[in-house]
């Protein structure tokens, strides 16, 4: 254990410097200096060489490599990077907010002429946290002290830093809570985050961030747990206090389209090191570093239909082992010798903008120029495939007036109203809708996960499948209908091998002849997602996040079925990877003729996968149409709402976007009630007669 | 809320109902013998056994029994002790008993929370260091070693130590202060553990993090959320334990002669004491059905979350 | 070129490499597949985290002693701790050589009656243990699994957690007589409904789990779900609710017997060698203290070791 | 009164040679001189300071005061103390007037009358003298309230065989309660209370109890059962089921009345103002409270908490050595016996069969050793507790003074030294398994099986030596060890070979209700431990209860020839007589082995602040207080030896 030492000897003693490694150093900071004339405001916080350990297990684990970084006055600067990049991990060194089993082992970071590596006590970080720089967390459910009303939250912050008594703090508060928007303060002041919905408490999370007006406002991916709708809200609020306040922001995300939207500067990070830098455009116009170019080429909105996505390889680095070279080479396809024996230095591409590539190096103008020709041609020889074809296609699925009921607290709730949609065979259908609209839900009651709270009819090859069967009629659904789920962390037993989890099903029905017949099928479909055969003897713990949802596919697909329900299959993975499912996905539709019902949230990845597009809100459906009619021509103003909201990875384009706002208040049912009407030939829409006529004049 | 809090309460009626026809049932299995102080097997022929039963209405039908019982207690008489305190109505045995019991109930109770709330701030505060290993050092022997070692040596060697009373004596409050103690010793320990489990939970929190990221030092944080959430759950426990405090203690009353309540029920059944020991375990399922309900009406009151569940 | 060009340029010199590594590296896609995995095991981490302390390795060997100890030393040993001398010389003997924790009353070695007593009720302990764990997960997993269990387990909950214990065990003691057996089935008629909804709200926090649906997808048979997607997970919890329920049972019996409704007065268990050493305590203390010593140990180290392996088995102490 | 004065004498006699005995083992120091401790004792007693109050305990909580209905052995203290019977004995133990100021009976003992003193009134629980006046009526009432099965006086069997026509009324009551006699009515009967039961009330202040037979031992009966004393019935009657609940509910005439009764915790005993001797009652009051716990009470006393504690033999050995050395006093002497019942229609078969034989139980007599038993008791002397036979002696003399257990044959019983020959237990074991075995080991006409004692216990026999015997006990920690020390010796002296000696113990804390089976089904045991206790100065007090039908008869035994001496006693004219032919039964009963004796139940030694023998010398009744001093110092032993000697002096001139 560590006893009560100098914070600032944790500092590991290390060799003195080599001449050669002082010029490295010298040269870094000098090109990342360089940007600063084109920076509206001072600089407000350095970070310089910045390394993280965290003791974890026993072991040693470098989670910050040496990120240097600066903020400055007025601008927005997004970090973006995938779990485990050590995105938060930096961001909460400028509070001093690590773990406990997390130290600073070496840099600098300066924030007004004071090193705060060197901090050592809790009086020091409390001159900083809050009243300077402030912290919006991920997840507003769990940010808010569910016990305390949130005017109590925010004010005291205003009185602690500020030692206002309680009254003026608490008009001071008021007026922050309609400031970021929300309605009727006074009485909300009194009311306890329960009383709130996400967005709402976002703001709220916000509010009490702002409450000092820090001059940096740290924000870890606020929006990553909301709604699309409500999201880019919340994004508009976080550019709009900026605005009023001058405030800088650093913004953290995985999502491009976030970034596209908010950031005036990009720093993007891999493995514990800030990788490129520029402006905005830079990052999004022309990427430099490998990892930044196959990020934003694997995006879905990019791709084009029926070709497979650009990909990236394997998955991020384990940070317990040194790292040698560019971290990034063993899953860049075309990384050159150099990545994989020495760390590349940062290269300025213009004086805004730098990357850590080898391929900047003059010396490797050759190489980076047939890689630009090659990916190009690449691009325009991508074929868009043709839309699916109706006309014959056969009913595999019909679903009537499903309705599922949970009792809650008591009372009833109807998580699926009466819905009544077709699946095809060979189509994707794609159900589309915010959390606790019943998506999931509906695929839970297709795959018979609940049966006795299930109302309505579902069919499957015109034969009924709610309600009880029979032993052998359940079998036949198993070895026809499959799903695959969200997150695959939760979705594979932990305490089972590799080889069980996918066996599972063959052991289920023993559809196998013998021992070495299951090991061979196993193997084979391993292989088939793209993992070898030596890994069946291992337990789930040891795989990243995409190859345990390739093992979760695996399972699926070892029965054969001809019908899987995807429930959300990318959503919990990262950016990197998520390309690599899609493509999976596709790979098998294509190879073995299957249906999917594919169940998301994300509607740039839905456009890319699917055939048609069913819209859900609120346990209702409200609109199923094609997919690219749906886009080009969204009826429901729900559906609206939701596109428009729909982050796309182009500062220009998100720039200028306008959001439509949805409110359920709009629709008068109180009468004429809506039905669900196929307003044109596939395309169904959930209106009252009213509303029809309006949708049809929309149309013509 | 009020049909929850009605249908709740219904639901307890029926347990408290079960339990007690249990009880009254197996009371009816035990064998006639138990009726008779051994002077009187000694002394009497059958005959005037049969007698002395058929006296007290032992020899009807157990359904026979159970209707005059509850017939006597609608009307509020709660009978008479038989054996344990012969011919005693039981009103007058309860009333003087609880208050004995309940008085240093109370006592106890509110020491128990007191320190126990401090010593699992203290463990919390100094995690890690002495200030926990101590807590947590009490609250394993408290735990681990059977009472009765440690309870019996504070009654023979700190009472001698600090020259206190052995027994209890009503007109002396230096001789509460043993019995007290040794009866807030197990709450202590109870107390200090959950608020100290609970804490360390919820300094897990996202909410806790955001707090110290709002620039609260770490003592405010502790005292303004962390401590004010902890204790929640635990005031679920408020009820019961206050309805408990007439419950009494075995062992302690034992070794400081209180006449309370602790050994009524085990000497009431050992010595079959029919009448007692059914309004004992009424009153004890009353008090526990009763405690639970009471526990998570406060709560509903004290956690904001759980009222918009409803 | 202009003046920022020869900056850079000036900046690249340092940097000049072998032309030839500048040149497309083979790929792998194993090697790119190999770097993500977590070094994190669950078992190895609970263990690891639960040897790290030094007290825990300290009890474990204690515990292991005296355990040892108690099964042994009764089929080694020649000393009959039953052996009754009716010469009143013999009666309460002090430590001695030969006697090593003295003698009791009737002068029988209370060295040797400790160690028989630690065995019975050790074997006591572990029956408990075993039933209350045993009988307690089965219950608590069909309580947790079947939603209209729920309301009448609750009840038969309340029932059982309401209805005076005493009540029962003398009545069982009247119908059965004082035995192992009795006090046996007393105690764990009672204790299989609390590790019974212990394991049933663990239980439910897993039923729901993502995994569990899988295997519902894929048509698993109860039996298999409880095997391969239950059991292991739970398996640290029973670990853990078996090594406390020693010291919990040990506690019983010494109350148990307070109250009279414990082991055979004349059995050699640690409850009854306290419970009587009570009686002689201010003349012969060695009689009681040094096998309430023994109980003592043997209480703390498995509840300290219960909850040791509790928290080293809570992932989130996996640090 | 001749014989109260032979009695006292020979009693004194035999408690010299108990303490000539027990000061040759203590010390060396020779025969006190009586004049010379006459002259001690008084200035020891001037020396003293005394105090008004006297703090002492009680374990087991005091459930009633209702002196009839509960069970005597707990109330009985309060009650000696707070409600007078007709006579009294004075502090050399003869009897004196209390309410009665005289008395006189007819030749044959079966009619005594007494005179009330007159003019005195029941009191209140404040002392406050009440309405109701003390007449010859309250004695016949008392008659009359046990007489009512309703009133549950259970306790009532002597009285009830003893006073005339009490038994016809109280069945004929109870068959009427029953359903059994349907023509007479309830109140009928009880108004010829008088006529059918011998009490009467000849005038306001003579009482007349006329018994079924004759009976010279009346008097001791009087101290011995609360049953003979007064009750105030309209005010018992008006308060029905509540009367002695607590000390509100009820009236005094004794010396003190219960000023404060705090259930399971405290009792106070206040002197009575009004009392008619009240210038002979020293305390003002006297304190009981209750530690259920021994080692407290000695604690407490150390400390100066109490003014008296027991001392068992096993805190005798650690405070000889300390402070309190010098106060440890021998406890003087107990008429209860501790013997072993052997169940003679037990359920396992075995010992049933063995047990029928004499050889058998005399070889179970021979192995018991009585001095290891004592030893538990008395680390010191543990002799002095030896007993071999089931009346104590010095409880009963016949008319020349000779105590009842010198009596021959009861004699050889008396003197005879059972321990002695260790070799003997086991050739009268041979001898019984020659008469009862076959060759092989087993047992004739015995097959293995089940032996059901449940709730006690249940175990298997095999038919064959060694003969299984089950001993049953409570699960009282010192009953423990001589259950266990017992088994050891048994098996030693006989030899694990021929017997085999099981435990088992009790746990109910309800022994008889658990021993005794069901009400009426056989008893639950092959060996118990139990005691009986001279209750009054005649030996028909146990060996009338024991014959083959006898109440407690509880080995269920058939012994005619015991039977037919018994009756004959009962029918003797002269009391010499009757005590010949109980000494007669009781040494044939013995002889027979058909119970065994082991030792006096008189338990170690106590520490006190009181002055010995200044109290009334209650031998069958309870410690009265009246008169008795307390000092504000512990007494000694050597002060206690004085003491004695001069009270032993002081009651040889006296008489």
């Amino acid at each position: 254990m560590i006893k009560k030492k100098k914070k600032a000897a944790l500092l590991e003693e290390s060799a003195p410097l080599t001449p050669e490694e002082i010029e490295a150093i010298e040269r870094e900071r000098k090109i990342i200096d360089q940007s600063a004339p084109y920076h509206n405001g001072e600089r407000l916080l350095s970070a310089r060489g910045v390394k993280v350990n965290f003791n974890l297990r026993g072991a040693e684990l470098t989670a910050i490599r040496g990120a240097s970084l600066d903020v400055y006055e007025g601008e927005t600067l997004a970090i973006v990077g995938e779990s485990g990049s050590g995105k938060s991990v930096f961001t909460k060194t400028f509070l001093g907010m690590l773990d406990k089993n997390g130290r600073i082992t070496d840099g600098e970071l300066w924030f007004h002429g004071e090193d705060m590596v060197k901090y050592t006590t809790e009086e020091q970080w409390l001159k900083v946290r809050g009243k300077k720089i402030a912290m919006v967390f991920q997840d507003p459910m769990t940010s808010l002290n569910p016990v305390r009303t949130i005017g109590e939250q925010i004010a005291e912050v205003i009185m602690w830093h500020f030692g206002k008594t309680h009254d003026e703090a608490k008009a001071e508060t008021i007026e922050l809570l309609a400031k970021v928007g929300i309605p009727e303060p006074e009485k909300r002041y009194k009311q306890y985050p329960g009383q709130f919905s996400g967005g709402m408490r976002q703001r709220v999370v916000i509010a009490t961030a702002i409450a000092c007006r820090p001059e940096i406002l740290i924000c870890d991916e606020p929006t990553t747990a909301l709604d699309v709708t409500v999201q880019a809200q919340v994004l508009d609020l976080i550019k709009s206090l900026q605005k009023e306040l001058k405030m800088s922001v650093v913004f953290i995300t995985h999502d491009l389209g976030v970034v596209a939207n908010v950031a005036d500067w990009v720093a993007v990070m891999y493995a514990g090191k800030i990788v490129e830098y520029g402006n905005v455009h830079d990052i999004f116009k022309s990427p430099e570093h490998p990892y930044t170019k196959a990020l934003l080429r694997s995006l879905p909105q990019l791709g084009t239909k029926g070709n497979d996505l650009y990909s990236i390889h394997g998955t991020p680095p384990s940070l317990f082992k040194k790292i040698v070279g560019d971290a990034f080479a063993p899953r860049n396809v075309d990384a050159m010798k150099i990545d994989f024996e020495e760390e590349p230095p940062v290269f300025p591409v213009s004086d805004t903008h730098w990357a850590r590539t080898w391929l900047l190096s003059p010396q490797a103008a050759d190489y980076r120029a047939a890689l630009i020709k090659r990916d190009a041609e690449l691009h325009e020889n991508q074929i868009p495939e043709s839309p699916f074809d109706y006309t014959n296609a056969e009913k595999l699925i019909t679903v009537r007036d499903l309705s599922v009921k949970f009792k809650v607290a008591g009372s009833i709730f109807r998580a699926v109203d009466g819905v009544s949609f077709d699946i095809f065979k060979g189509e994707t259908l794609s159900l589309v809708g915010e959390s606790g609209s019943g998506k999931t839900t509906i695929g839970r009651a297709i795959m018979r996960i609940y049966t006795n709270n299930v109302d309505g009819e579902v069919k499957f090859n015109g034969t009924k499948i709610t309600g009880k069967l029979s032993r052998a009629d359940k079998k036949k659904l198993h070895m026809q209908m499959q799903m695959i789920f969200q997150d695959p962390m939760a979705s594979l037993n932990e305490r089972a091998k590799v080889d069980y989890i996918v066996s599972e099903g063959l052991y289920n029905y023993h559809l196998y002849e013998s021992e070495e017949d299951r090991i061979a099928k196993v193997e084979s479909i391993l292989s088939e997602v793209g993992l070898t055969g030596e890994f069946t003897s291992r337990f789930p713990h040891e795989f990243s996040g995409g190859q345990r949802q390739r093992i979760g596919i695996a399972r699926s697909l070892i029965m054969n079925p001809d019908f899987l329900v995807a429930d959300e299959p990318i959503s919990a993975l990262d950016v990197s990877i998520r390309a690599q499912v899609i493509n999976l996905l596709n790979k098998m539709k294509r190879e073995r003729k299957l249906t999917y019902l594919f169940i998301a949230h994300d509607l740039s990845a839905v456009r890319f996968i699917s055939d048609r597009i069913a819209v859900i809100h609120k346990g209702h459906l409200v609109e199923l149409a094609p997919a690219e009619e749906l886009f080009a021509h969204p009826l429901h103003p729900y559906t609206k709402a939701l596109l428009s909201a729909v982050p796309h990875p182009d500062p220009d384009t998100e720039r200028d976007k306008v959001l439509v706002k949805y409110d359920p208040a709009m629709h008068d049912y109180s009468e004429d009630k809506p039905t669900w009407t196929e307003i044109t030939p596939g395309h169904f829409i959930y209106a009252n007669e009213k509303e029809l006529e309006g949708y049809r004049n929309e149309i013509s | 809320m009020t049909k929850y809090i009605l249908k709740r309460l219904l639901r307890s009626l029926i347990t408290i109902a079960i339990v007690f026809v249990v009880v009254f049932m197996l009371l009816r299995f035990m064998p006639l013998n138990g009726y008779f102080p051994d002077e009187m097997i000694k002394e009497t022929d059958e005959q005037t056994r049969m007698a002395y039963l058929r006296n007290l209405g032992l020899l009807d039908h157990p359904i026979v029994q159970l209707g005059r019982f509850v017939k006597n207690l609608f009307k509020g008489d709660l009978g008479r002790s038989i054996t344990v305190y012969p011919k005693v109505p039981i009103t007058t045995l309860l009333a003087e008993k609880i208050p004995v019991t309940a008085f240093l109930g109370f006592w106890s109770m509110l020491l128990g929370i007191v320190a126990g709330l401090a010593m699992g701030l203290m463990m919390v505060r100094f995690r890690d260091r002495a200030g926990d290993t101590l807590g947590n050092g009490y609250i394993m022997i408290i735990r681990a070693v059977p009472s009765l070692l440690y309870l019996f040596f504070i009654q023979v060697q700190i009472s001698k130590w600090f020259n206190l009373p052995m027994v209890y004596y009503d007109d002396k409050p230096l001789s509460w202060l043993l019995p007290i103690i040794s009866l807030a010793l197990s709450s202590i320990a109870w107390y200090a553990l959950w608020l100290r489990r609970f804490m360390v939970d919820e300094e897990n929190q996202d909410y806790v993090k955001f707090a110290t990221v709002k620039g609260l030092s770490k003592s405010a944080v502790l005292k303004k959320h962390i401590f004010r959430n902890a204790i929640i759950p635990l005031s679920a426990y408020l009820p019961a334990d206050l309805l408990n405090i007439i419950s009494g203690s075995l062992v302690i009353e034992t070794l400081y002669a209180i006449p309370g309540t602790g050994g009524l029920l085990t000497t009431a059944i050992k010595q079959q004491d029919n009448n007692l020991v059914q309004i004992l375990v009424l009153m004890y399922a009353v008090m526990s059905i009763l405690g639970v309900f009471l526990g998570d009406i406060l709560l509903t009151f004290v956690d904001p979350r759980i009222k918009l569940a409803d | 070129m202009n003046h920022s060009e020869k900056k850079l340029n000036s900046l690249h010199n340092s940097l000049v490499r072998d032309p030839s590594l500048f040149e497309a590296a083979e790929f792998s896609a194993t090697e790119s597949e190999k770097t993500g995995a977590s070094n994190y095991s669950y078992w190895r981490s609970t263990l690891r985290t639960f040897f790290k302390s030094k007290a825990v390795i300290a009890l474990c060997v204690l515990v292991s002693i005296i355990l040892l100890m108690s099964f042994l030393y009764p089929l080694i040993s020649p000393v009959d701790p039953t052996k009754v001398s009716i010469n009143p010389m013999d009666w309460n003997h002090r430590p001695s050589f030969k006697h090593p924790f003295g003698t009791d009353a009737l002068g029988r070695d209370i060295f040797a009656r400790a160690w028989y007593g630690c065995r019975n009720s050790f074997i006591l302990a572990f029956c408990i243990a075993l039933s209350d764990v045993g009988i307690g997960m089965i219950m608590g997993a069909l309580w947790g699994y079947n939603k209209k269990l729920d309301p009448i387990m609750i009840e038969v909950y309340n029932i059982m957690t309401n209805v005076p214990s005493t009540v029962y065990l003398v009545l069982l003691a009247y119908i059965m007589n004082t035995s192992f057996i009795t006090l046996f089935i007393s105690m764990a008629s009672r204790g299989w409904i609390v590790e019974a909804r212990f394991f049933r709200n663990r239980i439910l926090s897993i039923r729901d789990a993502e995994y569990n649906i899988a295997s519902q997808c894929l048509g698993t048979p109860m039996r298999r779900i409880a095997t391969k997607n239950i059991i292991p997970h739970i398996i640290s919890l029973i670990i853990m609710e078996a090594a406390l329920c020693i010291p919990y049972s040990i506690g019983s019996e010494v109350f148990l017997g307070f109250v009279g409704v414990g082991m055979p007065v004349d059995a050699i268990t640690l409850g009854n060698m306290v419970n009587h050493g009570r009686a002689s305590f201010t003349l012969h203390p060695y009689q009681m203290l040094l096998p309430a010593a023994v109980l003592c140990i043997i209480t703390v180290a498995f509840y300290y070791l219960g909850n040791k392996f509790a928290d080293a088995s809570d992932p989130r102490n996996h640090v | 009164m001749k014989n109260t004065f032979k009695r006292a004498l020979a009693m004194m006699l035999v408690l010299c040679m108990l303490l000539v005995g027990f000061a040759g083992c203590k010390d060396n120091g020779g025969e006190i001189n009586p004049e010379q401790a006459i002259k001690d004792a008084e200035k020891i007693l001037a020396s003293k300071e005394y105090r008004d109050t006297y703090k002492t305990y009680f374990s087991t909580s005091y459930s009633s005061l209702n002196y009839f209905s509960t069970s005597y052995a707990t109330v009985r203290e309060i009650v000696s103390n707070c409600i007078d019977g007709l006579v009294e004995p004075d502090i050399y133990g003869n009897y004196v007037g209390s309410m009665a100021e005289s008395w006189e009976h007819n030749a044959d003992y079966t009619v005594w009358t007494f005179k009330i003193r007159q003019g005195l009134k029941w009191i209140d629980h404040t002392g406050a003298e009440t309405e109701y006046a003390l007449t010859a009526q309250d004695f016949v009432d008392g008659i009359k309230y046990i007489g009512d099965p309703l009133n549950g006086a259970y306790s009532l069997r002597v009285v009830r065989n003893l006073i005339k026509g009490l038994y016809d009324y109280y069945w004929g009551l109870d068959d009427i309660d029953c359903g059994i006699d349907t023509t007479t009515k309830r109140e009928d009967l009880e108004a010829r209370f008088s006529e059918i039961v011998g009490v009467k009330a000849l005038d306001d202040y003579t009482v007349e109890y006329t018994l079924e037979s004759g009976a010279p031992y009346f008097l001791s009966l009087i101290e011995s059962s609360m049953l003979l004393l007064p009750i105030e019935y309209d005010y018992a009657m008006a308060l029905g089921e509540d009367f002695g609940v607590d000390n509100t509910k009820m009236l005094y005439c004794g010396a003190y009345y219960v000023s404060e009764f705090k259930r399971d915790k405290l009792i106070k005993l206040t002197a009575n103002e009004k009392y008619w001797d009240a210038a002979n009652v020293s305390l003002k009051t006297v304190e009981y409270q209750m530690i259920p716990d021994g080692t407290t009470s000695l604690e407490m006393f150390q400390r100066g908490e109490l003014d008296y504690t027991s001392v068992e033999s096993e805190a005798y050995q650690s405070l000889q050595s300390g402070e309190w050395g010098d106060n440890l006093i021998p406890n003087e002497f107990s008429f209860s016996t501790n013997y072993l019942w052997l169940d003679f229609k037990g359920a396992n078969p075995e010992f049933n069969t063995f047990v029928q034989n004499q050889n058998f139980r005399l070889a179970l007599q021979h192995a018991v050793n009585r001095a290891s038993f004592g030893a538990l008791r008395e680390p010191v002397d543990p002799s002095r507790l030896i007993r071999n036979t089931i009346n104590a002696e010095g409880a009963i003399f016949n008319s020349q003074g000779v105590d009842y257990t010198q009596l021959a044959p009861l004699a050889d019983v008396t003197n005879a030294d059972y321990s002695a020959d260790p070799e003997a237990a086991r050739k009268y074991m041979e001898a019984a398994i020659a008469e009862l075995c076959n060759a092989d080991g087993t047992i004739k006409g015995v097959t293995a099986g089940d032996v059901d004692y449940l709730p006690v216990i249940k175990t298997k026999v095999d038919g064959k030596l060694p003969v299984t015997l089950i001993y049953v006990g409570t699960d009282d920690e010192s009953e423990i060890i001589m259950a266990q020390l017992f088994e050891a010796m048994v098996e030693q002296a006989i030899g694990q070979d021929y017997i085999d000696v099981e435990l088992a113990f009790d746990t109910s804390g309800d022994f008889y209700g658990t021993v005794g089976g069901s009400v009426d089904g056989p008893f639950n045991y092959d060996i118990y431990w139990d005691s009986l206790s001279t209750g009054y100065a005649d030996p028909s007090g146990i060996l009338g209860r024991i014959t083959t039908e006898g109440v407690e008869n509880v080995g269920s035994y058939t012994v005619p020839e015991y039977d037919a001496l018994i009756e004959k006693a009962l029918a003797a004219t002269t009391f010499d007589e009757r005590l010949q032919y109980f000494a007669e039964a009781e040494a044939f009963l013995l002889k027979g082995a058909y119970m065994i004796p082991v030792i006096s139940s008189l338990r170690g030694y106590h520490m006190s602040y009181e002055i010995p023998f200044t109290s009334p010398r209650c031998l069958y009744g309870n410690v009265r207080f009246k008169g008795l001093k307390v000092a504000t110092e512990a007494l000694t032993l050597d002060e206690y030896k004085i003491l004695e000697a001069a009270w032993e002096a002081n009651k040889n001139a006296k008489n």
